[in-house]
């Protein structure tokens, strides 16, 4: 599917998104209460987008990003969607309950950036201690043990 | 929300009525490095299983946030470094798409022998250790009789056996040793002679056939939704080869098949990879007497600034998709990388895929999931 | 039909494993293929690849002169802090200051070998040995001094 | 010509002449578990060093080589390692049984010594019971191996003590079926009958393809009693990192490890008794020159070529196999070993009846 219709359908699953095509694929910009909602669609609906290939977070500061890069196995289509949360109390809803790739790296997310995945079934450290302090891959963190600034 | 000390005290007394917890890892001789599981068996039969990871984490995409764009790369070489060379290709590539470099037609070549090669030796290395994990040791050495061939290739060419970091952005680090194309040829041939022996050892052996066939299944849909890529996901029927679908490098005017299976079982992955490696030797075949002349690297600045903006390659390593998301604010280091790693969504399904069976069949999925713990950990 | 698949199956598993034992008893009589690197005694006999990365060196000529000038682009270049230059200030016959190379720190224990100060260098004052055996017992003899004591810079290489 | 029955004859003629018949008996005793040690100590590194080699070759590689001539004195130097080493004892294991278990294992070994013939007339003891001697004693090893498991507090232990225990009890079962074809044709559980009976050829060769079938049974299942690859569930290395012997180091580690060897060598020595033909040298119907010229190899090189033979062959097997799954291992036995075993023992028995065999 090209890029103007994959926007008509997203825009009729959820009017409140706004696009961006700046980059290789569209970007879709979601509010974080919204991106339940669409994630279903996005997956259930003729899209047909079942392959979650990367999700993350980027750290901009002042706020952050979670980012989705969604395939679609059968249309070979992909979008990116983006949801901007709090720095300072980061919550996303879950989306492992569509798809299963979600639950590591959302555990993943949630140690190195701190963003709290509501009703995860699972969300605890997968790969730092318990005794770790602070979210590693935020910017503001610093560790003047183990962190040799060049 | 429990914390991970629980669950480790956990397993020193038994579990449930009847469930006895026990600790794979992370010295453990089938794990391959440091991956830890926290199996719950009912006898032998295995209820749950837990990776906890971490114990080779580095944050790569840390100190990648502190690193130039031509010092990056090297790093890749160390998170699936079974692969290193398809590793250091996608940073390079994702520098090139960002800076929209021209990359000579020679070095495009190079690239795709190199990685080829180094797809080769990875499944060596993978059949081997995954024969040793259903307890045949001699496989090993047979696999690693070829697989030194191609590190010697490796290291004529790269100056490095293992860790090459041999692309760099806008080629390749140095042209091709003078030899290459003889010692290529040479390892073709050796390779074909003996690929009946992993035949007549592995392949067509009863006992390895019973411990495979049926062994940790993985449907389709489980696959697609766990977000398997590589032999895994195509061993399940999943269509998911990089190299096919969004052709990169010269990938697109080569000759060869994507292997799929449907059976979704350890011996599918299994024959995917065998299968995979007899693709890369047509791969290698046709471009090995047609490397174009010209320059291997193109004219690069000594500082690399990629513009403002938002970046991903994906490429198939030996492993599945290895995706580079990088995030440039237009400075010398990149904002943030993110690395999506294959062996990560594939250990997720690892639990879905072990339940109900024996410990001796975890060994199977484990091997056939081939994972390089670096890879996972990053 | 039962029993014909019974004997079936059994044939071939039993087939199959002879087949294996073949190969592996081809492997224990056939001694000349064994592929076992003697490596200690074969030291002599023992050949590296050319572009083999063991450590990094600087050339000197038989002048006692290298062609490294100080300009610190491979301690730009170096990912882990490797390379550490300590420049000083020459005085040309001119009268004129040229910036020289005074000491040219290179830490082993911290080296990657990804060459990517080699590839930095603009003189070509740098390369790759292919010394592979490095280890020793006090971790300070691997932080090395690259230029040789009393050398200066080749005349002509700016 | 040198023989050991000339030596044993001489000692016990001097040893009844010099002292009453009840000191010479004790005296014989304590040279026959003198020479039972030595031949433990000894066999332990031959046959260490033998696996060590077979694997090398088989695997492309040379293997030992550098303490002594080819590697000769390896498994000595190991010796030495292994008893300067610590041995630990976990926690909260049942000290009394883990230390007792290594010796249960080693004891059983060394009973098992007793009835086999190694020469000519040099035999510890010729039981009239010999073989069933032999199959009784040798299933007391589970005992040891349940014991180190158990003890252990280990839960990998435990697990690859339930799987021995499995395993060994029920390829006791093959193992006794194919032995007892043996019986059926010689009619005597005495070892030196049996031998006695091959005079004019092996039964492997004498009795037609139901004991060549009972032979492969033999082999399949005292690999799997001793535990080895591919049977070798209860270390199953990549899967319970050693098994029952996890939690165990130093000496009592190279107990178990030596027990595992000697255990080999009984079986093999049994095997080459009873389908070989034990110190029997090769001889062939009446071809009298051929076999008067055997007849000039010592019998003891006989045994021991035909012993180490077997030895080989179970070791070739572990260097070429992957390693069977606990349900494979007994569906193998009971779907396939067993009932092929009843049947196959049907057949001697009618060849026994109808005297076809030669």
């Amino acid at each position: 599917m090209t890029n103007e219709e994959l926007k008509e359908q997203i825009l009729a699953l959820e009017p409140s998104v706004t696009f961006d095509e700046t980059g290789e694929w569209l970007n879709v910009q979601v509010e974080p209460a919204q991106w339940k909602e669409l994630a279903r669609g996005l997956r259930n609906s003729a899209m047909h987008f079942d392959y979650l290939f990367c999700l993350t977070c980027i750290d901009w500061k002042t706020h952050m990003t979670m980012v989705y890069h969604l395939s679609s196995t059968s249309h070979r289509h992909n979008i990116v969607v983006k949801a901007k949360v709090d720095r300072n109390q980061p919550e996303i809803e879950t989306v492992c309950d569509i798809w299963r790739t979600a639950e590591f790296h959302e555990r993943e997310v949630f140690e190195l950036f701190g963003v709290v995945f509501l009703n995860h079934p699972d969300l605890r450290r997968l790969i730092l201690t318990d005794d770790f302090e602070g979210f590693p891959l935020r910017k503001d963190f610093e560790d003047p043990i183990n962190m040799i600034k060049l | 929300m429990y914390t991970q000390t629980e669950v480790i005290k956990d397993t020193t007394a038994s579990g449930s009525e009847g469930e006895l917890v026990i600790n794979m890892g992370p010295q453990h001789p089938a794990t391959h490095g440091v991956l830890h599981l926290v199996i719950t068996l009912n006898g032998e039969t295995i209820k749950k299983i837990e990776p906890h990871l971490g114990y080779i984490h580095r944050s790569i995409e840390k100190m990648t946030e502190s690193l130039t764009y031509r010092q990056f790369t090297y790093v890749t070489s160390r998170m699936d470094y079974l692969s290193a060379h398809i590793n250091n290709l996608a940073c390079a590539m994702t520098v090139e798409k960002a800076m929209q470099i021209e990359v000579p037609e020679r070095a495009q070549v190079i690239r795709v022998l190199m990685n080829e090669l180094t797809r080769i030796a990875s499944h060596e290395l993978w059949i081997g250790a995954m024969a040793m994990d259903l307890g045949a040791f001699t496989p090993f050495f047979y696999a690693f009789r070829e697989r030194e061939m191609i590190t010697e290739i490796m290291e004529d060419s790269c100056g490095a056996r293992l860790t090459m970091n041999y692309m760099v952005p806008g080629g390749v680090m140095y042209d091709i040793h003078p030899d290459f194309q003889k010692k290529v040829k040479a390892f073709v041939q050796q390779f074909k002679d003996k690929v009946t022996e992993y035949e007549d050892l592995v392949t067509n052996n009863v006992i390895f056939q019973s411990r495979t066939k049926g062994v940790g299944y993985l449907s389709k849909e489980d696959a697609i939704s766990y977000g398997c890529s590589g032999p895994v996901a195509r061993a399940s029927g999943v269509s998911c080869d990089i190299r096919k679908i969004y052709p990169y490098e010269v990938y697109g005017k080569v000759e060869f098949d994507e292997v799929l299976d449907t059976a979704g079982d350890s011996f599918a992955r299994y024959l995917v990879r065998v299968k995979e490696m007899n693709q890369s030797i047509r791969i290698i075949e046709q471009l090995i007497d047609n490397i174009p002349e010209g320059d291997f690297q193109a004219k690069t600045k000594a500082v690399l600034k990629p513009p403002k903006g938002e970046f991903y390659t994906r490429v198939e390593t030996a492993r599945g998709e290895l995706g580079v998301y990088l995030v440039s604010e237009g400075g010398t280091t990149p904002y943030r990388i993110k690395y999506r790693s294959p062996g990560f969504s594939n250990l997720s399904a690892l639990d879905h895929m072990a339940r109900g069976s024996k410990i001796g069949d975890l060994m199977a999925t484990m091997g056939t999931l081939d994972l390089v713990i670096p890879d996972i950990d990053r | 039909m039962f029993l014909k698949e019974y004997i079936k199956d059994v044939y071939n598993g039993v087939t199959s494993l002879l087949k294996g034992m073949r190969k592996t008893g081809y492997y224990f009589f056939h001694t000349k293929e064994i592929i076992t690197e003697q490596y200690p005694d074969n030291r002599d006999t023992l050949k590296l690849a050319e572009r083999f990365r063991g450590e990094v060196v600087m050339l000197h000529d038989e002048n006692n002169e290298h062609a490294c000038t100080g300009c610190t682009a491979c301690e730009l270049a170096c990912p882990n802090g490797t390379i550490k230059v300590i420049t000083k200030f020459d005085m040309t016959p001119e009268g004129k200051k040229k910036k020289a190379v005074d000491t040219f720190i290179y830490h082993l224990e911290l080296c990657t070998m990804c060459n990517l100060c080699v590839e930095a260098c603009p003189t070509g004052a740098i390369s790759m040995a292919q010394n592979f055996e490095h280890s020793v017992y006090d971790r300070n003899k691997l932080t090395k001094r690259l230029n040789k004591p009393g050398s200066k810079v080749r005349e002509g290489v700016e | 010509m040198f023989s050991l029955e000339g030596i044993t004859k001489t000692i016990q003629d001097w040893l009844f002449s010099s002292f009453s018949p009840t000191v010479a008996l004790l005296i014989e005793c304590a040279i026959i578990i003198l020479l039972a040690i030595a031949l433990f100590a000894l066999l332990g590194l031959v046959l260490v060093l033998m696996e060590r080699k077979v694997a090398a070759h088989i695997q492309i590689r040379l293997g030992p080589n550098r303490v002594g001539p080819g590697g000769m004195f390896q498994t000595v130097a190991d010796t030495v390692k292994l008893i300067m080493k610590e041995g630990l004892t976990p926690d909260m294991a049942d000290k009394f049984l883990f230390n007792l278990a290594p010796f249960i294992v080693m004891i059983v070994a060394m009973l098992l010594l007793a009835p086999i013939a190694f020469a000519k007339n040099f035999q510890i003891w010729d039981i009239n019971i010999g073989v069933l001697y032999v199959s009784a004693v040798s299933s007391l090893s589970v005992i040891g191996i349940l014991m180190a498991g158990w003890a252990s507090n280990n839960k990998y232990s435990l697990l690859g003590a339930m799987r021995s225990g499995a395993q060994i009890v029920s390829y006791e079962l093959s193992a006794g079926l194919a032995i007892l074809s043996v019986v059926v044709l010689t009619g005597s559980l005495q070892i030196s009958d049996i031998i006695e009976s091959q005079k004019d050829g092996w039964w492997l060769f004498k009795g037609h393809i139901p004991v060549i079938i009972a032979f492969v049974i033999f082999l399949i299942a005292v690999t799997a009693e001793t535990n080895r690859a591919p049977f070798d569930l209860a270390e199953a290395e990549s899967e319970l990192t050693a098994g029952f012997h996890t939690e165990y180091s130093g000496m009592r580690f190279a107990f178990f490890f030596l027990a595992e060897y000697i255990n080999i060598f009984i079986v093999c020595s049994i095997g080459a008794t009873l389908f070989l033909g034990g110190w029997m040298p090769l001889h062939i119907g009446n071809w009298e020159s051929f076999n008067h010229l055997m007849d000039y190899i010592p019998s003891s090189v006989w045994f021991m070529g035909k012993t180490f033979f077997l030895i080989f062959l179970i070791m070739w097997f572990r260097w070429t196999f992957p390693r069977l799954r606990v349900d494979q291992l007994l569906n193998l036995e009971w779907k396939y070993l067993l009932p092929i075993s009843l049947f196959n023992i049907l057949l001697v028995t009618l060849i026994a009846i109808m005297g076809w065999h030669f």
